[in-house]
């Protein structure tokens, strides 16, 4: 089973749909260790990512994702702005000229997309960032391909390995963005980037099982 | 929460469009992003341009005119602008000395501007940046985020603005821009929290009896949670703090910023004053200028930050120069 | 009710040291009674004096300075000040040319000020006062106090400081506040209350969806209590009844004056002030001048208030004149 | 019965003691119509009376009354600061050379009291101010002397005049004063100075009765 680009922007628009309903808790969760706007920043992202591709039409993979980047770059803003449009932009460079979506492309543009994020925010695992979810989710992605799992088999176990990592941001002091001003204090807390890294992959995931059906 | 609006979409640009409206002789709006100019840029002069979240106003924005800023680029409540505003704002105000970057070290800002500033070197503008870290609530390392920038901001902005308009190069203004950013400190408490708008509820809750010390400058949780105490004790602890960590030494001579977060009265603004120059005369410290009053703020959060400078002669003539903007104005 | 202070009963006090310790070039206190003095009176020049409850800083202390007060008389919180304040303070920055009394429209205030004028004249020291009744929210009528002096007062001191300055004689300035005060008009609202300090607790409580339309600047109730509307509507509705009781008419020219109440982010203020300028374009009135800030406060409270003045070609140039206050300053 | 110099020390010191016990009270009635800030000013001006009268000493009534018109004067501020020192100035030099406080004495004072403030205040009864319950103590402390009542009982019909005086403001719309502002929203609440001249005058009869007993 494979996503076209129809069905990619389907998955796209669900994410939208996610992140509006997860916007008071994202927020909530930004409120303990944050600024308060995390699930603003995303909401506001993706419903201008769902209005530019609604308008757009697109000839491959690349372009979709291309325009998801871009959009997220100029209207999120924050940290988690340029993070999450540098990770769709180096996802787009991975899936030029492609017009469909098979376990190992989405690993190596996930895997290609992480590595945007941590070269541009220089986050290590346990520093309490979206990093500590999207890693594993990488990992989990990469031994799907390995093994020739389909899509979404394949996004079945991103998504639990991208539970526990998120799940695993809850005890650790924060060491990059905002919430490391809080020292220990941000202990106790689950980092709104990792849970939205989560519900991004999650909702891919329930698009997945939708197309199949 | 109640807040004066229309859309809750709508507050920064509303908000830019009666900045505008209020000031047509400082300002100008960008045509196509949110930014805020001078209004007779660009100018045969260094660019200077900052930004941010919106919320701390007057930063950035009321900053823009004669002697300060050239351009600021508001991003959405508490959250940084996006790199297609700062490129833009960049372009319109640039006169062919350079653009220098004020950015406040949050890692948003941070990256924000870098992408701009990448897209910009790619286009052959001489661009710099300065990021602004004095907040010593923030245990500094190397494996974290480093210091916020918060009330630093705002004499950064006049001294680095004055010398870019009487003339320095753009690595005269970086050089100086770096060297202020050295020599100042900063710390805030608050005694309510402030609500974004979109979100619609305080940040955070305090009880009755209880102040946040070491607060940011976006309600997000200070250094520690303590009982309220009588304002003097606030400020030496405060002041304490401050001083000892630059370190400001007796015969000094300092700027002494006390700053509203939005909310507090300035009855209290001027009464929290009172205490700090008594402090610091205990310390030895001259108080060669003074600022008091909400400059950089928190929306409606109550609470105040203290900011010293360790003045030298240059900054102290760059302080007096004539500034024309919003939010200061002296000497035209 | 959170508060930075230390002894409730110094509020003032406090707070007044702190002014004179950040602006020592340009205030001075009276050495025996609470009293802001311009630090280089007696001026050679009329002497202009206003007074009223502390906690609407910067009103008045914030307004003493070259070309606006030459002394100031601080209440207790929302207090009227007492006749000997007056008196001693007039007599400290009457320079031989007369005194005039600025007084905002409360029988505590004007009951006070009359004891005191009547004090000075006993000793030969010309004294006039203007009593300033702007706000349009209180039905005006023979038989009460008749209308409260609110945003108007910041205008006029300005205005009138400024004619003071220029070396305008006591007939002269008299006339000229009279002649201001005729021609402006505001009204304020609340979205909170504030709080006395020595009460210790919100004056009055508003429900999360509600306001008060022309609310004072004492907390007291206003006309009515309404559900919260969009800030569009708000403005409009207030600034509708400004215009109609001067009247003001098509291609007036007008200065628009958006205060904050002490609470309410700036970024709310322009955004309000956004309205009123769309409001006043829609009636053909020209906006010349404008103010956007806090400058007449109630303590911590949440809300703003439109004051509109009626300019002429005397009072626009009297406006732009130099001012250097702690609270308003350009030009110099 | 009749108070001498230090009875009449004695009834302000009462007098202090009860503003001081009704700030809160007196301050609540001035939030509903005022600005909050009644009670706080006549417990602060009887402060400053208390300190002023221990520290001086007194050849007769009339001097005692002026300080005490004087302190009012220089510390209440507000409305009821100019309009109770002139009352007690005025009361003053009705007192002037006298060394006891008789029913005939007292009313003639408190009658040239409320001259004063009506002189300052303009107000006329039913305005919703202090002269509503001072007008009907005068009437009460002027039959009592035309009766020939003594001290205790004089102040014990003015008490009750008073009292009247300050329940008739409840329904009033005010015309004076800061209540006036409110239009019809005054109406519903009692006039703070109705109420503080109630609580006055029963301080001064407290005194009376302990100093007859
Ligand atoms: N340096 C970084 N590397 C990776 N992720 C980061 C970094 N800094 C912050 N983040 C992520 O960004 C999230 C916050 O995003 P958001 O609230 O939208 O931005 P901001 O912190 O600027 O308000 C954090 O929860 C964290 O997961
Ligand atoms: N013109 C007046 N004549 C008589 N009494 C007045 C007048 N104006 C106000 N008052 C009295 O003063 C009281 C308010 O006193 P206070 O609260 O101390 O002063 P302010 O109104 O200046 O805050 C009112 O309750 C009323 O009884
Ligand atoms: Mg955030
Ligand atoms: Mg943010
Ligand atoms: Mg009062
Ligand atoms: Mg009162």
């Amino acid at each position: 089973m494979k996503l076209d680009i129809q069905g990619v922007i389907k998955a796209l628009d669900a994410v939208g749909r996610s992140l509006a309903e997860n916007k008071d808790y994202l927020t909530e969760l930004d409120s303990a260790i944050g600024d308060a706007d995390h699930g603003i920043n995303m909401n506001r992202g993706f419903q201008k990512v769902h209005d530019r591709l609604t308008a757009g039409s697109y000839a491959d993979l690349g372009a979709v994702l291309k325009d998801v980047g871009m959009t997220l770059m100029g209207s999120v803003g924050g940290a988690s702005g340029p993070l999450y449009g540098t990770m769709f932009m180096k996802m787009s460079s991975r899936l030029a000229g492609r017009e469909e979506l098979d376990t190992p492309s989405l690993a190596e543009a996930v895997e290609e997309g992480l590595k945007g994020i941590v070269a541009l925010g220089r986050a290590n695992l346990q520093d309490k960032t979206m990093v500590d979810s999207l890693t594993p989710a990488v990992e989990a992605l990469k031994r799907a391909a390995s093994e020739g799992l389909p899509l979404e088999a394949a996004l079945e176990s991103a998504v639990e390995a991208a539970r526990t990592g998120m799940e695993s941001t809850i005890p650790l002091v924060a060491r990059k963005g905002r919430a490391s001003y809080l020292g220990e204090r941000s202990a106790g807390h689950q980092d709104p980037g990792a849970t939205s890294v989560f519900l991004i992959l999650s909702a891919i995931l329930e698009t997945a099982r939708e197309e199949t059906a | 929460m109640k807040k004066l609006l229309n859309r809750v979409d709508d507050v920064v640009v509303e908000s830019l469009a009666g900045l505008a409206a209020a000031h047509p002789c400082l300002v100008k709006l960008h045509p196509s992003v949110k930014a805020v100019l001078r209004a007779d840029a660009p100018g045969d002069k260094v660019a200077v341009v900052s930004g941010g979240g919106s919320g701390h106003e007057p930063l950035h924005g009321g900053y823009v005119g004669y002697g300060m800023l050239d351009a600021a680029c508001p991003g959405e409540v508490f959250t940084s602008p996006t790199p297609d505003q700062m490129y833009e704002a960049a372009k319109a105000v640039d006169g062919g000395k350079g653009v220098l970057f004020i950015v406040k070290n949050y890692t948003g800002d941070v990256m924000n501007f870098q992408m701009a500033a990448d897209m910009l070197a790619g286009e052959g503008i001489a661009v710099e940046q300065v990021v602004v870290d004095d907040d010593v609530a923030v245990q500094d390392s190397l494996y974290t985020a480093g210091r916020r920038g918060v009330g630093g901001t705002v004499l950064i902005e006049k001294i680095v603005g004055a010398k870019a308009q009487a003339g320095g190069s753009l690595a005269e203004v970086k050089s100086l821009c770096e060297r202020v950013n050295s020599q100042v400190r900063s710390m805030g408490m608050a005694l309510t929290s402030c609500a974004v708008p979109a979100a619609g509820k305080p940040t955070f809750e305090l009880g009755e009896d209880e102040m946040e010390i070491g607060i940011g400058i976006h309600g997000e949780p200070g250094r520690k949670r303590m009982k309220l105490k009588p304002a003097k004790e606030i400020v030496e602890m405060m002041a304490e703090a401050i001083v000892a960590d630059l370190p400001f030494k007796a015969g000094d001579e300092v700027l002494a910023f006390l700053n509203g977060m939005g909310g507090t009265p300035q009855m209290e603004l001027y009464l929290a004053y009172n205490d700090l120059a008594n402090f610091l005369a205990g310390k030895g410290l001259k108080i060669a200028r003074s600022l008091v009053g909400n400059y950089i703020t928190s929306l409606e959060m109550q609470g105040f930050s203290i900011t010293l400078l360790k003045l030298d002669e240059e900054m102290k003539a760059l302080w007096d120069a004539p500034v024309e903007t919003a939010g200061l104005r002296w000497g035209r």
